[in-house]
């Protein structure tokens, strides 16, 4: 199973990334564009045919290790 | 705001029922919700130093170089030409537990404002760090995350980070320091202060937006950490190097031009702290008015916006009439910026918010009046058992082959390479001694001079004895500037300890204190700036006394900077110093015996003295080729350390230790102080010898550089036996590589 | 020489560049500011060091739409000599006005510390006080310096001579211990086809005075100058 | 309108970052973890009611600033 998942930074965290690529977009030219957030993606093949176990495995990777809960949250889907 | 001042809210604000009193005797009423913020961050331990400041008043701070003393943003300190220096330490201990990336870069971009917002360009940065041991990987996790977090915000500032301090003891695993030191250039009549002088003059905010970040940092460094720390995370700050840039280089240009009155950082305490301060300095009072300050969120009230602790702000008081230019100045770099207020002639810092005010309190009962304690201490019990230690009992070294591939091994002593190497420590092109020697040197451009500067602390030593601890590392402080050529002109502290409340933790602080304090006199040295963190426990259990120090010295002419590595076959290798028994509070004891124990090494402020005074003669006559002091792990480590950590050829020695009555283990890995390795050509023998006895320093003649080997005899003449022998291919390899072998398991 | 540094926000090499041509070799230098549409008639341009707009996003990513690029562009085009260093390279990429992009260096740390650079090419306008094989120690410090193109590019840049500097030993062996961040071929500094833009991840300026104990990095300087024909 | 934008690294680019983490994922325990590739995920509001025009800006942002197309792919969706 092939899990996609997105990590990105908790609400009222500052993500300056987001607001300086904000204000390139706009000195570009897109000025309609706004609220811009970066935030992280990952793909990750888990050898696992048994959809809970691998829900189960995904999360703790994503605990542990491939977010920091501390500032961001993640989400994800098994495919 | 209607509502009602509990019990619970004021011990939420860390407010003791008396403090409360003297609160509404301060203002004649109850506080709102808003002034009880603000009055509890800026009487917290972190701001107000209430349990330090009766003892800080001890400090030597006055000098014939000293332009600025504590009190300010930062110390200041005359080195000729017109120039000055600006420097400071801060702690950022709490918030790199709790996310060690941020929380150590916010860490720099707090101490990097301290020293901007003076008028000085930052040229150098320090950090100072301990953690817990290797071995878990909740440790590791930390130090990568501090390190990366350090390197990110400071290489992106474009400041070099030329040298520091790592420690590695158990007793910091849920406690690390990150101490961060940075020094600034600035000219000695362009220095600014944090004042708001000048009735009716504006006051601009400039830098990042306010969002809800940090709120209650200030309050949450006072308190030690238990099992409900987690819910406090969401006051983590995110830094933004790249603003910060802009911020400096903004600054640098209002600063230029005839604009400013006074400026001030937004650090702990963000709005509060810096309006109240700069009010108070000048005996002012602020009308800030909350509806212009730039934010990131909707629905901020007035107690976040006042306690927000976003980083990468300032606030300035201009010169009336000056706004529009200042205004114009901070939007070419892209910065927020808003009028938020002015000065007043009534000493009241007055907040308003659309139209109304929110919060009416003396600035000086703020920033100045807050607690002072007295705090009761004493001795712990258990420190007769720390220092009684029978070394009978402890076997001599057999192997001192292995115990020095150990010693050389273990984290403290081990290589900071893979720590440095992720720091641009080369950039302003001014680093004329990297990381890896006694002491960083930054050149200083336009004249011929070079600062040097170094941060240490032994904090096992500081356990063992708080009192001789501090005076150690007052002592090798100077002595690593003495190795690279300099004379120490002042000095920044960070004094980082447990809960102040207990007396046991008090006395090591006091006695800390005193131990600086006597130390310092003698060296003459003043202590500019400094800054203390308290509440350094989890659970009960708190960290070892860590007084670190920050010291700063003046080479007056670049050719006279020295190094700690050998630098020709053939040269002698001569000892400056005697080497006593001193085993007490070891790395050897530690990493051989376990053993935290035992009295510190035996320090004498005059020999230490004289030595460092010898050394610096010896460079200065040109002399010598290398100087290194011996500190952790002794003679053989630092013996080692010369042949391996130059950055050209590693070099081998041969050397012929006589040991008298004392035990060999001492001899190679005992800590005695006032001790400096130097290597001369032979040709200049005789005149350092002569040097050396003319001021009294015992001095011996003891190997020679050259060789592939570090081969030391312990015995006379005749014996034979090479008590060490190890290639320095095989030392250079251990003690190179160890820091990146144990992080590199996951 | 008229020299300009270009100054983008963010950059903290600019200093460094104008230390080294007005002090270290006597020239005169222009900071031109991102936001500016002209370059003032300068006879040189140097992209510095940095990290510009933060590296956000990508490195140089932000920076190549700042206004100054078109006349950087034009500059180029007409033949005058660029130099981009480190993350000066990196936004010379994003333009296009050299090939490849740069990734995450292969250690992921930012690394700072002396390489050796191998000079695989002498006759261009930046090496051209340099024999051909030397090694010149110089620093880098960076933390995407891994150099990646495709294969048809390099293949022809390659056969250019394009590869100006290679990661190398001390003695000049091209092996890949001796390459820092996992950069293709050891790349290290690359030119246009026609000679004249230059892009190279280590910082020759923090390297040419003898008071840094190093001045391997000069004769980068010194070439542009003896192909300006300029005397010093 | 928002925009919700994946930029990966091309098929065939070394992901020296996705390697990282499939190393520290194996030292972790998640000895079935595989393949991991990393990549940034992006959000943007884009002011626009008509579809085909937020879609056309879209990619001009992506195809001008927020990929590299020499390395990295893009697609996107728009809610
Ligand atoms: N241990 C100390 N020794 C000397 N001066 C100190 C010490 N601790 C704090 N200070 C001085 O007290 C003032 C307030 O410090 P601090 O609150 O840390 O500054 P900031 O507001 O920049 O965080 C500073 O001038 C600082 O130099
Ligand atoms: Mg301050």
């Amino acid at each position: 199973m092939k899990a996609k998942i997105h990590v990105t930074l908790k609400q009222g965290i500052l993500d300056p990334q987001g607001k300086a690529i904000e204000h390139a977009l706009d000195s570009l030219g897109f000025k309609n564009a706004a609220n811009v957030r970066v935030g992280k993606y990952m793909e990750v093949d888990v050898q696992e045919t048994d959809k809970a176990k691998a829900d189960a495995q995904v999360k703790q990777m994503c605990e542990k290790l491939l977010a920091n809960t501390i500032i961001e949250e993640y989400r994800y889907e098994l495919v | 705001m209607s509502l009602v001042i509990t019990k619970e809210l004021i011990a939420q604000h860390n407010l003791t029922d008396d403090e409360f009193k003297k609160i509404v005797e301060i203002l004649g009423r109850e506080p709102n919700l808003t002034e009880l913020g603000m009055f509890s961050v800026m009487w917290s331990e972190h701001c107000s130093y209430k349990s330090s400041r009766v003892h800080l008043k001890k400090l030597p701070t006055t000098g014939p170089r000293v332009i600025q003393g504590p009190g300010e943003n930062a110390g200041v300190v005359d080195i000729g030409d017109g120039l000055c220096v600006v420097f400071k330490m801060e702690s950022h201990n709490h918030p790199s537990f709790i996310e060690p990336y941020q929380g150590a870069a916010t860490g720099v971009g707090g101490i990097l404002r301290d020293v901007f917002t003076m008028g000085a360009r930052p040229i150098a940065l320090l950090d100072s760090l301990r953690f817990g041991g290797l071995d878990t990987a909740k440790n590791r996790h930390i130090v990568k995350g501090v390190v990366a977090g350090i390197a990110g915000y400071g290489n992106c500032m474009g400041v070099p980070t030329v040298g520091g301090e790592v420690v590695f003891n158990d007793i910091y695993s849920l406690n690390p320091l990150v101490n961060a030191f940075c020094l600034g250039v600035a000219q000695k009549d362009k220095i600014f202060l944090g004042t708001a002088a000048g009735v009716g003059n504006p006051v601009i905010y400039f830098g990042s937006k306010t969002g809800r970040d940090g709120i209650h940092g200030a309050t949450m460094a006072s308190d030690s950490f238990d099992d409900q720390s987690e819910k406090k995370r969401p006051t983590v700050q995110v830094g933004d190097p790249f603003q910060e840039k802009l911020l400096l280089e903004a600054c640098l240009e209002l600063m230029a031009g005839d604009l400013l009155v006074g400026i001030q950082d937004m650090g702990a305490a963000g709005l509060t702290s810096s309006s109240c301060e700069m009010a108070s300095r000048a005996g002012n009072g602020i009308d800030l008015d909350l509806t212009h300050v730039p934010r990131r969120e909707p629905g901020m009230t007035p107690y976040e916006l006042m306690l927000s602790e976003s980083q990468e702000r300032m606030l300035m008081v201009a010169k009336a009439g000056k706004e529009e230019e200042c205004i114009r100045i901070c939007k070419k770099w892209d910065l927020d910026v808003a009028v938020v207020g002015k000065v007043t002639g009534d000493g009241i810092l007055r907040v308003f918010d659309q139209g109304k005010i929110v919060a009416e309190i003396p600035a000086k009962s703020l920033a100045d009046d807050g607690p002072r304690y007295e705090r009761p201490y004493s001795p712990p019990g258990y420190q007769d058992m720390l220092t009684n230690l029978n070394y009978d009992a402890l076997p001599d070294v057999k192997d001192a082959n292995a115990a020095l591939l150990a010693l050389l091994e273990s984290p403290t002593i081990a290589s900071k390479r893979w720590v440095y190497e992720q720091y641009d420590h080369m950039v302003r092109t001014n680093t004329m001694v990297r990381p890896g020697s006694d002491a960083a040197v930054v050149r200083i451009k336009g004249t011929n001079k070079a600062v040097a500067m170094t941060v240490d602390c032994n904090s096992r030593y500081c356990l063992l004895n708080p009192y001789e601890g501090a005076r150690l590392a007052v002592a090798e402080a100077a002595r690593n500037l003495a190795c690279s050529g300099a004379e120490p002109i002042g000095l920044t502290d960070c004094l980082n300890f447990g809960n102040p409340e207990r007396p046991d933790i008090m006395w090591q602080f006091v006695m800390a204190i005193e131990g600086m304090k006597d130390a310092c006199e003698h060296f003459k040295i003043p202590i500019v700036s400094g800054n203390v963190s308290f509440y350094n426990e989890t659970n009960g259990l708190s960290i070892y006394p860590t007084p670190m120090l920050g010291m700063v010295g003046l080479i007056e002419s670049v050719d006279k900077t020295m190094t700690q590595w050998f630098r020709e076959d053939g040269d002698d290798i001569i000892l400056l110093g005697a080497t006593r028994e001193d085993l007490g509070g070891s790395e050897y004891l530690k990493v051989q015996h376990s053993r935290e124990q035992g009295s510190p090494p035996y320090l004498n402020l005059e020999t230490e003295q004289t030595v460092q005074s010898c050394v610096l003669q010896l460079i200065h006559s040109g002399l010598i080729q290398s100087a290194h002091d011996c500190s952790d792990g002794g003679l053989a480590v630092a013996l080692a350390e010369c042949c391996m950590s130059g950055p050209g050829q590693m070099r081998g020695a041969v050397v012929r230790l006589t040991p008298g009555r004392q035990r060999i283990d001492s001899i190679l890995f005992g800590e005695s102080q006032s001790r400096i390795i130097v290597s001369a050509k032979p040709a200049q023998r005789q005149a350092v010898l002569d040097q050396a006895q003319q001021m009294d320093v015992p001095v011996t003649v003891v190997g020679a550089v050259g060789g592939a080997s570090l081969v030391i005899y312990v015995g006379d003449e005749r014996s034979t036996t090479k008590t060490v022998d190890l290639p320095v291919a095989t030392i250079a390899d251990r003690w190179g590589l160890s820091l990146e072998r144990r992080l590199s398991q996951e | 020489m008229n020299v300009g540094v270009i100054v983008f926000p963010g950059s903290n090499c600019d200093h460094d560049c104008r230390h080294v041509f007005q002090t270290v070799l006597g020239q005169s230098v222009q900071m031109i500011w991102h936001k500016e549409t002209s370059l003032k008639g300068v006879d040189a341009v140097v992209l510095p060091g940095g990290f510009s707009y933060g590296d956000y996003l990508r490195t140089g990513a932000i920076a190549r739409f700042s206004p100054v690029m078109g006349a950087v562009k034009a500059f180029a085009k007409d033949g005058g000599a660029v130099i981009g260093i480190c993350n000066g390279f990196q936004i010379l990429l994003e333009a296009g006005l050299l090939p490849g992009a740069m990734l995450r260096n292969k250690s992921l740390h930012f690394i700072c510390k002396d390489v050796h650079v191998k000079v695989e090419n002498a006759a261009t306008a930046f090496t051209e006080a340099c024999e051909s094989g030397q090694v010149l120690k110089i620093p880098v410090a960076h933390a995407d310096g891994n150099y990646y193109t495709d294969p048809v590019t390099l293949a022809a840049m390659q056969a250019n001579a394009q590869i100006v500097l290679r990661y190398c030993t001390p003695e000049g062996k091209v092996t890949p211990e001796a390459n820092p961040n996992g950069s293709l071929d050891n790349i290290a500094g690359i030119i246009n086809p026609e000679g004249n833009v230059l892009g190279m991840m280590p910082h020759p300026e923090r390297c040419a005075e003898d008071v840094l104990g190093n001045k391997d990095g000069k004769l980068i300087f010194l070439s542009l100058l003896k192909a300006m024909k300029v005397k010093v």
